[in-house]
């Protein structure tokens, strides 16, 4: 524990008393507030579910697997973002490229086989206000929430190919490499909840 | 670090410099005067709705119910940003010591998204403005045109320039919060911030609490209204001769969301303005603030308390009546954070030798007006009396005292205090001295009348009162608030003429007029654009040294090395407290 | 910002943590899936569900964003700013009873 | 002397105006419920320490103002703060209120519904309330969107039951004096809130909710029915009328109706 002297030190000014960049604590701070916009969508979509018992569980064991498969690409993803971070900290911009290209086609794939699902549910007669499996708020809750998500995907994709590009010509720094990192594992955290509170608990089993 | 203002020169094209410019000055500036420009239609509006409502009838019921959300939504927009953005923008990098904002480039994109939001809100006036209220209450909000006039486009307008201001909220306020963590120069800690940073700080942390959610339930409101879905919308609504195809959503879950943001949303407009009160009440009472750490304290109490009472505004909204009970008591402790700065300011009040500028009498006039409507309040929070005086005029008078009133006195004061340092002239006394008691006297009689309107019951948002007999009464009421309301709307002419008369023709202000303590006072007119030209000063203090005994003079700069009442040597407050 | 730049350096030197991290959420996600195959209540499969998301976001936080790494008042500040939202926003929540209760 | 004459008229104004609320010369429209009663109680006791709060605060604050006035060169002299008297005193009136309030509150609410209570519904709709007896057999006859036509304002399912004898009326609510009524609150489309001063009752209704609220009332007339949520543009006149009247009287108009 930090003694209190210490601590004041910290805040007496002159310094960052989180001993971080603004880049970086306005990207937390972006990050806390999106985070919040997830939180709403999401209580937003419990408070609905609590009101309809008989929500529709649609989900057989082929949507799971390709749930599971998009989730095992977007963890990749980050992994493969965090090893990039590191490179690009110990000046090894040219691995830093590297690790961020292979993030990006884990995050292109991920957008992939979603684009496929949510094809493969409209084709089924999903649409955003009925389907054909009952309550027609499941399928509003669904492509509302999966689709908030894959928005942040593609921005954070944008991002990452721009600041991977501006690391190549050395216009970026490890700075932004780590922050873009941060956005990127953010949107990951996000689908740590979408996949159970959405895919999970509306898979046709019983 | 690589945004920040040192590092690039002034600009030297006009348009990036005053138009697109990503100097806080600049900005701070231009919030000022787009917001000043959106309160004068806000204000004409009202102008229009109290001919009709007190003088004669002359709009159709769905054009009053148009202007009445007009007039809300408007005044919202520029309550909320004014406080905040407009003097925080401007000051809040002078008086931490900063040479910009921490995300230069952001602050700008923050405005024009700012602007465009209140444009966007204009435009829906010109399309036909909703009738669902600033609160929009689907499924009156959610069904489009065949509910109402004006809920078609116009409605979708609104939630476009909503979405907008979450935008630019977030962008400033996680810009402030970088801000003021970060770029503080040495010796400018926490517990010497000036109390007007701390609540600009309050504000930018409360809005990013809350803006997204309200971004959120926006998102869909849109989705019900453009994409059919029904997350407000129940089953088997029947409008305009058909069933609606909606199905299985729940109004209640917007006001839920609506007022999980709009109750805190409160909390950002009042609490700078109660800061930026505190600060220059302190330089017109020439003494050190009483209870800094208790100000501080009780800060952190409104946002906790802020994020868990939204509650209290749906007490008979059909929510469960175990919410009611736990909201009601909930909201009965932010009489504590509340009560914390009234006492701070009658103790910084209690014997000291007050200037009467026109700053200090805004100041004066805002604790007044802050009293009698947090008061008010008292009676909201309990939820068995909310029965009677939910959504009557009682709640219009009383959040307009407090929300809007005095608000704005603490916008007045603001505009009075730091004229000097924005402009480099002095608004005229005189004007303003007139100005404020025209508006108090006014903004009591007016909002006190409409108290007494909740008693007899009237409903809010009527557009006439013709059809019901208990509302007899209230008939010569309103005339009394039209005719005094026009002449209060009058007197704001004083205002805008001396705002702009001195802005060309104000007497030249020496670099600290008021014998001031906090930084920007030490920096010449106009303020350089890297604010400090050498370099940045260091502090030695905090900045309510008023009054110190020995001293040649009654005050010390925050630059000024010495001792100091301040929270590093004494405890926030004098030590000759005991007497 | 220098100084935060040079403690993250220190750290970074071994990938084993990221494969660590990787690995473990792996596992989860696995462990979530059966979970999802074993009959029991629906609200005791959502506890469940819950409490293992949350311990892979504090994965996540912890080793891809680098929170262990921070400052403590820093991740105090954070962590704590997104729990009283959460749970306040809970607050809504018994409302969407009522739709049963009090539904036609 | 200005000042003086300031504070004389400063005082007699407060004094004045708290007499007359409590004396209740300024008051509300007079209440015929019975939980009405013990909500003006309540009010009395919030106004009487509110106010005296209002006017203590005002005043001290005037005297500051006032007191540091010309007094130049002299140094401050700080009036002792107690904080802990003010805690105390602030958790004092927060229980006050909370306690007198929330009991109100609680026997609006959480009283259980009374078995012997006479139900009516009601269904309102822009800009207007539908009112439902549900006729000999006590039973409402169920009702769909989809059955709403003119001449069938609350989509009575022409095949129910027990609709046959449902009684609809138009913006009139007529119920007994001293026995407890039973409202069903439903919404054909928008937020609407029933509002009668005179009962000191308001209850918003939400479409695809059937809210219901309990009272008594304890004087026969004639009483306004408003709507209190913004419904449109209508608002303003979506006004019913509730008729309290005795009860043999009622039971006669029942009949009568219902034939």
């Amino acid at each position: 524990m930090t003694s209190e002297p210490a601590l004041a030190a910290d805040w007496s000014g002159g310094k960052s008393p989180y001993a971080v960049s603004h880049l970086k604590l306005g990207m937390w701070l972006f990050i806390v507030g999106d985070a919040f916009t997830f939180a709403a969508l999401f209580v937003g979509y419990g408070y609905l579910r609590l009101g309809h018992p008989e929500w529709p569980r649609p989900f057989d064991t082929g949507s799971i697997l390709q749930a599971s498969l998009m989730t095992f690409f977007l963890l990749s993803s980050s992994a493969t973002m965090a090893v990039a971070v590191a490179k690009a900290r110990k000046g090894d911009a040219s691995a830093a490229v590297q690790h961020m290209v292979l993030t990006v086609i884990g995050g292109l794939l991920f957008l992939i086989v979603h684009a496929l699902e949510w094809r493969h549910l409209i084709q089924q007669g999903a649409s955003l206000f009925s389907n054909p499996w009952g309550v027609p708020l499941f399928t509003g809750c669904f492509f509302t929430i999966t689709g908030m998500h894959m928005a942040h995907v593609a921005s954070g994709l944008v991002v990452l190919l721009v600041i991977a590009t501006k690391l190549k010509h050395q216009h970026a720094t490890a700075d932004h490499v780590e922050v873009a990192g941060l956005y990127w594992h953010f949107v990951d955290l996000v689908w740590m909840f979408i996949f159970p509170l959405i895919y999970l608990l509306s898979m046709r089993t019983r | 670090m690589s945004e920040t203002h040192a590092e690039h020169e002034a600009p030297r094209s006009f348009i990036r410099r005053y138009i697109f410019s990503m100097d806080h000055k600049v900005i701070g500036i231009q919030y000022l005067l787009a917001m000043l420009l959106l309160a004068v239609v806000g204000l004409a509006l009202t102008v229009v709705m109290r001919w009709h409502l007190g003088i004669r009838t002359v709009l159709r019921p769905e054009t009053y119910l148009s202007l009445m959300t007009m007039h809300a939504s408007l005044m919202f927009v520029v309550v909320t940003v004014t406080p905040t953005s407009a003097f925080g923008n401007y000051f809040l990098p002078l008086q931490v010591g900063a040479r910009d904002m921490a995300f230069p480039f952001l602050n700008m994109l923050s405005f024009w998204v700012a602007l465009a939001a209140g444009l966007v809100l204009l435009s829906s006036l010109i399309v036909g403005a909703p009738i669902s209220g600033w609160t929009a209450y689907p499924p009156l909000s959610a069904v489009g045109g065949v509910a109402g006039p004006g809920l078609g486009l116009g409605q979708t307008l609104w939630l476009v320039a909503v979405a907008l201001l979450c935008v630019s909220s977030m962008m400033g306020a996680l810009n402030f919060i970088a801000t003021t963590l970060n770029l503080r120069t040495r010796g400018m800690s926490m517990m010497r911030l000036p109390v007007s940073v701390w609540g600009w700080l309050t504000a930018a942390v409360t809005g990013l609490l809350v803006f997204p959610v309200l971004s959120a339930g926006g998102i869909m409101l849109l989705l019900d209204r453009l994409g059919k879905t029904s997350f407000f919308v129940p089953s088997g609504l029947y409008l305009g001769g058909e069933v609606l195809p909606h199905q299985g959503g729940s109004p209640l879950l917007w006001q839920h969301l609506f007022w999980f943001f709009g109750h805190p949303e409160v909390y950002i407009v009042i609490v700078p303005s109660m800061c930026m009160v505190t600060h220059i009440m302190a330089n017109f009472a020439r003494r050190p603030i009483f209870g800094y750490r208790y100000l501080v304290l009780s800060l952190f109490g409104f946002v906790t308390l802020g994020g868990v009472v939204w509650g209290h505004h749906m007490f008979v909204s059909g929510m469960s009546p175990y919410s009611g009970l736990a909201f009601s008591i909930l909201t009965l402790f932010v009489s504590i954070p509340a009560a914390i700065f009234a006492i701070s300011w009658l103790m910084t009040l209690w014997g000291a030798r007050i200037q009467f500028r026109p700053p200090m009498l805004y100041c004066l006039g805002f604790v007044s007006l802050f009293i009698s409507g947090g008061v008010g309040g008292l009676f909201n929070a309990q939820s068995s009396l909310d029965i009677y005086l939910h959504d009557t005029y009682w709640v219009v008078g009383h959040l307009h005292l407090l929300f809007a009133m005095a608000a704005i006195f603490s916008v007045f004061a603001a505009i009075h205090f730091w004229f000097p340092k924005m402009f480099g002239r002095m608004m005229n006394d005189t004007l303003g001295t007139i100005h404020f008691w025209f508006t108090l006297v006014g903004a009591y009689i007016i909002f006190l009348t409409m108290h007494y309107m909740g008693f007899l019951g009237h409903p809010r948002r009527y557009a006439e009162i013709s059809q019901f007999d208990f509302l007899k009464p209230a008939a010569s009421a309103h005339t009394l608030i039209s005719v005094v309301a026009l002449i209060t709307a009058g007197a704001q002419i004083l205002f805008l003429f001396n705002f702009f008369w001195s802005l060309f023709a104000g007497r030249k202000a020496a670099t600290n007029p008021w014998n001031s303590t906090s930084l920007e006072w030490t920096l010449p007119n106009p303020v350089p654009f890297s604010n400090f030209e050498r370099d940045i000063p260091v502090v030695h203090r905090w900045a309510y040294d008023f009054e110190l005994p020995g001293g040649a003079q009654d005050y010390e700069m925050q630059t000024a090395p010495g001792p100091s009442m301040d929270g590093q040597t004494g405890k926030g407050v004098p030590t000759e407290k005991s007497t | 910002m220098n100084d935060s730049s040079a403690t993250s350096a220190e750290h970074s030197d071994s990938l084993k943590p990221y494969m660590g991290t990787w690995l473990a959420l792996l596992a989860l996600t696995l462990l979530e899936v059966a979970l999802g195959y074993v009959s029991m209540s629906q609200e005791l499969l959502m506890t469940l569900l819950l409490c293992l998301s949350v311990v892979k976001a504090a994965l996540i936080m912890a080793y891809f964003m680098h929170l262990k790494h921070e400052k403590l008042t820093f991740v105090v500040t954070l962590v704590a700013s997104l729990l009283f939202i959460m749970v306040a926003l809970c607050g809504l929540l018994p409302d969407g009873l009522r739709m049963l209760t009090l539904g036609r | 002397m200005r000042r003086a004459v300031a504070w004389l008229v400063f005082w007699l104004v407060a004094a004045g105006v708290v007499a007359a609320f409590y004396k209740r010369v300024l008051w509300f429209p007079p209440a015929v419920s019975e939980h009405g009663l013990s909500m003006d109680s309540q009010f009395s006791v919030s106004f009487l320490v509110i106010g005296t709060l209002f006017v203590a605060a005002q005043a001290l604050f005037g005297y500051a103002v006032l007191r540091g006035r010309g007094k130049s060169g002299q140094p401050p002299s700080f009036w002792p703060s107690n904080p802990r008297f003010e805690k105390r005193l602030i958790l004092a009136i927060v229980g006050v209120f909370s306690m007198g309030s929330e009991k109100a509150w609680a026997n609006m609410y959480f009283r259980k519904p009374s078995p012997d209570a006479l139900e009516i519904e009601l269904t309102a709709e822009q800009f207007a309330w539908n009112v439902r007896y549900p006729g000999a057999d006590g039973q409402f006859g169920d009702t769909a969107p989809k059955f709403i036509t003119r001449a069938n304002p609350i989509g009575l399912n022409p095949s129910s039951r027990s609709g046959g004898d449902d009684l609809v009326l138009l913006n009139e609510v007529r119920v007994p004096a001293q026995r407890r009524v039973r409202l069903t609150l439903r919404s054909k489309d928008v937020l609407h809130s029933f509002w009668v001063p005179n009962l000191r009752l308001k209850q918003d209704i939400v479409p695809g909710l059937a809210i219901q609220v309990e009272f008594l009332a304890t004087k026969t007339g004639q009483f306004e029915i408003a709507c209190a949520e913004l419904c449109g543009l209508g608002h303003f006149r979506m006004k019913g009328t509730l008729i309290v009247m005795e009860a043999q009287e009622f039971d006669q108009w029942l009949e009568e109706e219902s034939e």
